[in-house]
């Protein structure tokens, strides 16, 4: 790592990025543009969420928010949880002295607003000895903690053992490295069934009791209820806008799909994401009563549906291109996780979760549930072809959401989705919906840059005739 | 004697194999050793560890496995498709590492283009990645399910008593093996490393009753052996999956002497014994489960780098070797730390990535080890 | 007392005569298909230049890919012990050598004694190695050395994304196409080159005093971006880093003849 | 009306010039490193030939890597499409194209109409195209256009255990210095290689009728060797195979400017 590097800690960077990003807009158009040529790193993808109105600026308070919490985590005392963000959140927003800081969301965020992404703390791990051809979600901002230039974390939890095995690799030598205790949840690679949900639930409670001994406080039923109840919340109104972005042409603004996830797996249970949920469903309620698309011109070319996951390298160009060639960007689907009661959940109640929050015990169980169904946790780890994994869910999305082409994207690492990413794509083309696997890295523009992508993405339109 | 054990580990249909075939006898394939191979061998079956030696093309295991995913199961998979496992009755495939557990898919769909390569029983077993009081619980309702499966298909009875008698044979393997890991690490090794890799692997490939037979042989001439060391750097391969005669021998080419291995295929299995008086399965589950030496099991790694400590005191190596096969993240991970703390507790080590089997790239590996042994004489 | 170092690499062939702490000749040839051949000519030449016969040598140390097919060598020795040696004896005060071939690149780090702590190497793919430089030059039409000066007058180095030698290659052109200069060129793939052996050199550890030896050391480009990558200097040699096998290999001949 | 169909790839520029259903030149040149220049120099070639000179060209279709830089192309058309279109113009039975390039390696699934129904490119690295045989050749001194003779002698061809190209290509020198066949070794290379294409092309889902097109397909050591590590006997090019991907941008050529008036 390079000495300038040394220099700076990547959670106060992402800290004074976001928070500055965050305020940029609070004057008028003049003040913005103004402030904008202040900050040339990351002007660029600043300007990309901001332009998407009250949502964009809800969104960077959120980022905020959450990164000063992580920021000024020990100054207020408080104990820091970093993990990988196949946990859920929801629990350790309802402990008062628990920070969650998540190596992917860190690492999405150095990824889109560092200059040179997150390419030397990948590089670090190595150095430590961590292997190189790990996944670069985790390996982007493990790299930062293992060389010490982030708050340093008071517990490590990881919900990917089952999962994902160069996750759950990641966290262990973090917390072998840096010695710092270690929770791992679990999961057996079946989804349903009574056998599944009680494994669930006693490993979900030997996690409580983790935090509690490491954080020194108790899980608060009061706090508890009321962040399931915002969850619950939230999901109701991301419903609704499931529901919009059926519509043809989509009224969802492809930048949301990024606020969709990025709140969900950051925010869940905050009020700051429902009133950012609320505010992408105004908008999207706007579009749709006009028949416009989310896009900015307000016309729909072409659907696209990403099946793994977006492309964050530098910038926010992916969402920006997309919106320029007037695609709209369908919800991802790897953040297809619903609550029992929803439409879509017909028919496939046993892989949705429910949120009761009557008693401290139906809660806990609803929190197991939940995180049995995170992205990944719910698609990744059982065979690719079984009930309500990957390909299950690929041709249910297609179904409601009528994509005119997938796009795979995933990370060098991931053993999981390369292990049967031709096998999909088959399956995919079999069942009708043209699907393009993209030899490069979401987070890793040196694996290919992202002019190689949308090089790539733009032949494969044109070829396969997608685009009208 | 060794030389039987030389062939089952240079070929996959061994002659052992080939006999029990011809007898009527049917074979089962499994991938890892989370498989308790007792469970069945008491329903009258031959269990066989899948390997993917000898693989000279790639075609197919590219085919449908992408470019990141370990040459290990690929290669299985390549041979799959190539017919040469039609001889399996069944196989069990695991989530012993995520590009393993993608072999169940991978099988069975490259069986739709190359008909009649899928054998007729195909499962795929989940194994929990904790040792824990439920997770054991889990497990065990698995095998319950596995062994009712197994009788379901082949029509057999695996019957509690036969299941303690077949516990009580591997139980005896595991103390034969543990004596023959006792006589290949003292001061004058008796056998060098790539011949005591052909007995680590022909355990898994050849009847156990058998196989027990010719170790004893085997032990017996090594208790009064001559030495093979004279003045050899005696080693500790350590990380990923090895059942690669070939590579043992690169590196023994080089001047060393392998005499203690940690990895799959190597003292892995038979450290510990089965408890051969509680309920059977149970008894397998608590066993099998509690192997926290494989790193697929998160989290254990101070067990791992304490009973690492315990073999390289017991073996008095001189230097150990942390290898592990491209993309794979469990060991390639894992042997960052352990190089960190063999070197802290003074011990010499060597971190090394290869292709698995037939890639391997002899010249640059020998010239990395020959450097080591300078490094360590 | 006079002891010799052959060096058969991938791309070139190296000899050097040693007597005691004095040089008295080196010679440097490509290699050909034959080791054998290569190491007979290299050694003639290099013995040519000392005004000496093969007669005169006491001992000679192997080193290289080619090492167990030299005819007249009494022991071979990994290059990774001979570039060590090589280094430290030249300048005992050195710690970490970084040694770039045609094939591969090794970090090596090393005690005071001399003796090797911890080493690394790349060898899986090309790029890395000073095979990926003379590709990218081949590209560029310059000559090796070249590209090293040509790139101090970048006034921005390009970024090249692709890894895989061949795929840097489609990524240079493209960037050529564009107008490009070449000075911008090759400061990037020198860049590059420097970034991924940086990584290396950093999980041996680094410690002061640092050099590069192997052929890519005479790229003043590389070395330049590997000070930067690194933040510390390196050290250069008195003695042609190319040559750094063969000294090496000579200096353990010598201790072979018990000089030390 | 004369249309044009320019392919400036990594190794080589090719051109073709059409009139109504034929072709009536076609010229091949080595890749500049400008490739507007080789652009420029090849397209000179196939007019010369022709007695033509650009003014006479009503249409004109560029592709291969170097598409962008054809100035004198009215548009810019992927290589997968031409690759697909030219074979199946060529041979209409044709429902599969395996193009093996400089830089690449790309199966291409058609319809009746030449349309591009599904496709893959090798992704791995440089060892599973041309390139690969290319710097083979070099360091064994052998022609490129020798290849295939060479390889036809092979009795027992070697198993290469490098993927990297430039590692292969220490080995094959170890091989010769171990005195192996000359053959032999081409042999080896060839089935190494078609063995990573037959992979990709499986993994799009193979066709009855496949041809081979691209500089490697003037390798019949290549075409060959492919055809056992598929399965499938491959249907033969009459004409250059390297010129396919020219002549595919030539026919789309005629198309636009049929549509254009
Ligand atoms: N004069 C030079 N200037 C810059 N680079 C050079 C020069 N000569 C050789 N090189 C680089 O050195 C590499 C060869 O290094 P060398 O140590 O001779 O390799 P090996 O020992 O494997 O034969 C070449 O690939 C090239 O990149
Ligand atoms: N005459 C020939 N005989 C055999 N192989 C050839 C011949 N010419 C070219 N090739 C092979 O074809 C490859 C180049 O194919 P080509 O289609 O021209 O590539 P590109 O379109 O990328 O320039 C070379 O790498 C080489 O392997
Ligand atoms: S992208 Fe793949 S490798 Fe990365 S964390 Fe997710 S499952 Fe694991
Ligand atoms: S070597 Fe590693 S990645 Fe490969 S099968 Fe074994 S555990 Fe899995
Ligand atoms: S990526 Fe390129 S340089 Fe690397 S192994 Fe492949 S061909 Fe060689």
């Amino acid at each position: 790592m390079k000495r300038e590097t040394r220099e700076y800690n990547l959670d106060w960077m992402l800290w004074s990025s976001v928070v500055s990003g965050s305020k940029v807009k609070d004057g008028t158009e003049k003040e913005y543009r103004a402030l904008l040529r202040l900050i040339p790193n990351f002007s660029g993808i600043i300007d990309g969420i901001l332009r998407q109105g009250e949502p964009g600026r809800l969104f960077m308070k959120m980022g905020a928010e959450y990164l000063d919490d992580i920021k000024t985590v020990h100054d207020k005392g408080k104990k820091l949880c970093f993990g990988t963000f196949v946990a859920s959140k929801t629990l350790f927003y309802a402990f008062d002295n628990v920070v969650p800081a998540w190596a992917e969301i860190m690492t999405v965020f150095a990824t889109m607003l560092m200059r040179k992404g997150t390419a030397e703390y990948m590089d670090y791990c190595c150095e430590a000895g961590f292997t190189e051809t790990s996944c670069s979600a985790q390996r982007g901002s493990v790299g930062a903690y293992l060389a010490g230039l982030a708050q340093k974390p008071d517990f490590l939890i990881c919900g990917a053992p089952g999962i994902c095995d160069t996750n759950a690799n990641a966290m262990q030598f973090m917390s072998e490295y840096l010695d710092i205790p270690l929770f791992q949840l679990t999961f057996p690679s079946k989804l349903t069934g009574r056998r599944i949900t009680d494994y669930h639930r006693r490993d979900y409670k030997a996690l409580i009791e983790f935090v509690e001994e490491h954080a020194g406080s108790r899980l608060d039923e009061d706090r508890l209820r009321s962040v399931l109840e915002e969850h619950k919340r939230q999901d109701e109104i991301i419903n609704e806008i499931y529901e919009l972005a059926r519509l043809k042409p989509c009224p969802m603004p492809p930048m949301f799909n990024l606020f969709l996830y990025a709140g969900k797996l950051q925010s869940s249970g905050r009020k700051a994401f429902t009133a950012l949920l609320e505010s992408m469903l105004q908008v999207m309620r706007e579009n749709a009563a006009a028949g416009r698309a989310g896009t900015t011109s307000g016309k729909e070319r072409a659907r696209l549906l990403m099946c793994y996951i977006d492309h964050y390298t530098t910038d926010a160009r992916f969402w920006q291109w997309v919106d320029s060639q007037e695609i709209s960007l369908l919800p991802t689907l790897i953040f297809t996780f619903f609550n029992k009661g929803i439409n879509y959940a017909a028919g496939r109640e046993d892989q949705t979760y429910e949120i009761d929050t009557s008693t401290m015990d139906t809660m806990i169980d609803s929190l197991a549930d939940i995180n049995s169904h995170m992205p990944m946790v719910k698609q990744l780890r059982g065979p690719y072809d079984a009930t309500g994994m990957w390909r299950d869910d690929l041709f249910f999305m297609s179904r409601i959401m009528k994509p005119d082409m997938t796009v795979y994207i995933g990370s060098m690492g991931c053993r999981n989705s390369y292990g049967v990413n031709k096998l999909i794509q088959r399956d995919a083309e079999r069942f009708g919906l043209p699907t393009l696997l993209l030899f490069a890295d979401a987070f890793d523009d040196r694996v290919a840059s992202w002019e190689f992508c949308e090089d790539k993405i733009s032949e494969f339109m044109h070829v396969r005739g997608i685009l009208s | 004697m060794i030389n039987k054990m030389k062939e089952a580990a240079h070929c996959l249909q061994n002659t052992s194999v080939k006999e029990w075939k011809r007898d009527g006898g049917k074979v089962v394939g499994y991938s890892c050793t989370f498989i308790p191979e007792e469970i069945i061998h008491a329903a009258g079956l031959l269990p066989f560890r899948l390997r993917g030696i000898g693989t000279t093309s790639m075609s197919i295991g590219d085919s449908y496995y992408g470019a990141v995913n370990c040459s290990v199961p690929k290669c299985i998979l390549q041979l799959a498709g190539q017919g040469s496992y039609k001889f399996l009755d069944g196989a069990i495939i695991t989530n012993g590492c995520d590009s393993m557990r993608r072999l169940e898919e991978t099988w069975r769909k490259a069986s739709e283009d190359y008909p009649g390569t899928l054998p007729d029983y195909y499962e795929y077993f989940p194994v929990p990645h904790k040792s824990v009081d439920y997770s054991i619980e889990f497990y065990e309702e698995e095998l319950n399910s596995m062994i009712e499966s197994l009788q379901n298909h082949f029509n057999v009875k695996i019957s509690k008593s036969s299941l303690k008698k077949s516990i009580k044979l591997y139980n005896e393997g595991r103390k034969c093996l543990q004596r023959f890991d006792e006589l290949r690490s003292r001061q004058d090794v008796p056998i060098t490393g790539e011949d005591a890799k052909a007995v680590l692997i022909a355990a898994h490939a050849i009847p156990q009753e058998h196989f027990i037979d010719m170790l004893k042989e085997i032990i017996e001439k090594m208790e009064k052996a001559p030495s093979v060391s004279n003045g050899k750097k005696r080693i500790l391969l350590m990380g990923s999956a090895s059942d690669d005669i070939d590579f043992i021998h690169v590196i023994e080419e080089a001047g060393a002497i392998v005499v203690a291995d940690t990895v799959c295929y190597g003292s892995r299995t038979y450290s510990t014994l089965i408890d051969e008086k509680s309920d059977p399965v149970h008894a397998l589950s608590s066993h099998y489960l509690t192997q926290s030496i494989c790193p697929r099991m998160l989290g254990y790694y101070k067990t791992r780098l304490a009973y690492v400590m315990d073999v390289i005191r017991k073996t008095k190596v001189d230097g150990v070797i942390l290898q592990n096969v491209r993309f794979c993240d469990l060991h390639g991970s894992e042997n960052g730390i352990f190089e960190r703390d063999l070197d802290a507790a003074g011990i010499p080590c060597m971190r090394l990535e290869r292709e698995y089997g037939p890639l391997s790239e002899t010249g640059r590996i020998s010239m990395r080890i020959n450097a080591f042994m300078e490094r360590i004489s | 007392m006079i002891a010799a170092g052959c060096d058969v690499g991938s791309l070139t062939t190296k000899a050097v005569i040693l007597n005691n702490t004095r040089l008295l000749g080196h010679a440097l040839i490509g290699s050909s298909f034959n080791p054998e051949k290569s190491a007979a000519e290299v050694m003639e030449k290099a013995l040519a230049a000392a005004h000496l016969t093969m007669d005169d040598i006491g001992f000679c140390v192997g080193t290289g890919y080619g090492r167990e097919r030299i005819g007249f060598v009494k022991k071979t020795i990994s290059e990774i012990s001979c570039h060590a040696k090589g280094a430290h004896f030249l300048q005992p005060s050195m710690r970490t050598i970084i040694d770039i071939g045609g094939q591969d690149c090794k970090a090596i780090r090393l005690d005071e004694k001399g003796e090797i702590v911890k080493f690394m190497t790349n060898d899986k793919c090309a790029s890395g190695t000073g095979r990926f430089l003379e590709v990218m030059a081949k590209l560029l039409g310059l000559e090796l050395e070249e590209l090293g000066r040509i790139s101090g007058q970048t006034t921005q180095p390009i970024n090249l994304a692709a890894t895989c030698t061949v795929w840097a290659q489609a990524e240079v052109i493209m960037h050529l196409n564009d107008g490009m200069s070449k000075a911008d060129l090759a400061a990037g793939i020198n860049e590059a080159m420097a970034a991924r052996i940086a990584i290396l050199a950093r999980s041996v550890g680094i410690e002061k005093d640092v050099c590069m030896t192997g052929g890519v050391a005479k790229n003043t480009g590389v070395i330049q971006a590997m000070e930067k990558q690194l933040g510390i200097p390196m050290r250069r040699l008195r003695v042609d880093p190319q040559m750094m096998g063969a000294l090496g290999a000579a200096v353990f001949a010598r201790e072979r003849m018990g000089g030390r | 009306m004369f249309v044009a169909g320019c392919d400036v790839g990594s190794l080589s520029a090719k051109a073709v010039i059409m009139k109504d259903e034929n072709i009536i030149a076609s010229h091949v040149i080595f890749a500049r490193p400008e490739p507007a220049e080789s652009a420029r120099t090849v397209m000179e070639g196939a007019l010369n030939k022709a007695c033509l000179t650009m003014e006479d060209i009503s249409y004109c279709v560029g592709t291969g890597y170097g598409r962008n830089s054809i100035s004198f192309a009215q548009a810019a058309e992927s290589e997968i499409a031409c690759h697909g279109k030219g074979a199946q113009w060529l041979k209409p039975q044709v429902r599969m194209v395996i193009d093996i390039g400089g830089q690449d390696a790309k199966a291409i699934r058609i319809d009746e109409t030449g349309r591009v129904l599904r496709y893959a490119y090798n992704d791995r690295c440089a060892s599973g195209t041309g390139r690969f045989l290319e710097v083979m050749a070099g360091s064994m001194g052998i022609e490129l256009n020798d290849m295939g003779e060479v390889s036809s002698q092979a009795k027992n061809p070697v198993s290469l255990s490098n993927q990297c190209v430039v590692f292969a290509e220490t080995e094959i020198i170890s091989l010769i210095n171990a005195g192996r066949d000359l053959s032999d070794i081409v042999g080896g290379l060839h089935k190494a290689l078609s063995h990573r294409v037959a992979s990709l092309a499986r993994s799009i889902e193979l066709e009855s009728e496949i041809t081979m097109t691209g500089g490697v397909a003037k390798n019949q050591g290549m075409f060959k060797s492919l055809q056992e590590a598929l399965g499938v006997k491959l249907v033969c090019m009459d004409t250059d195979p390297q010129i396919i991907g020219a002549v595919g941008a030539a026919l789309m050529a005629r198309q636009a400017a049929a549509e254009n008036g």
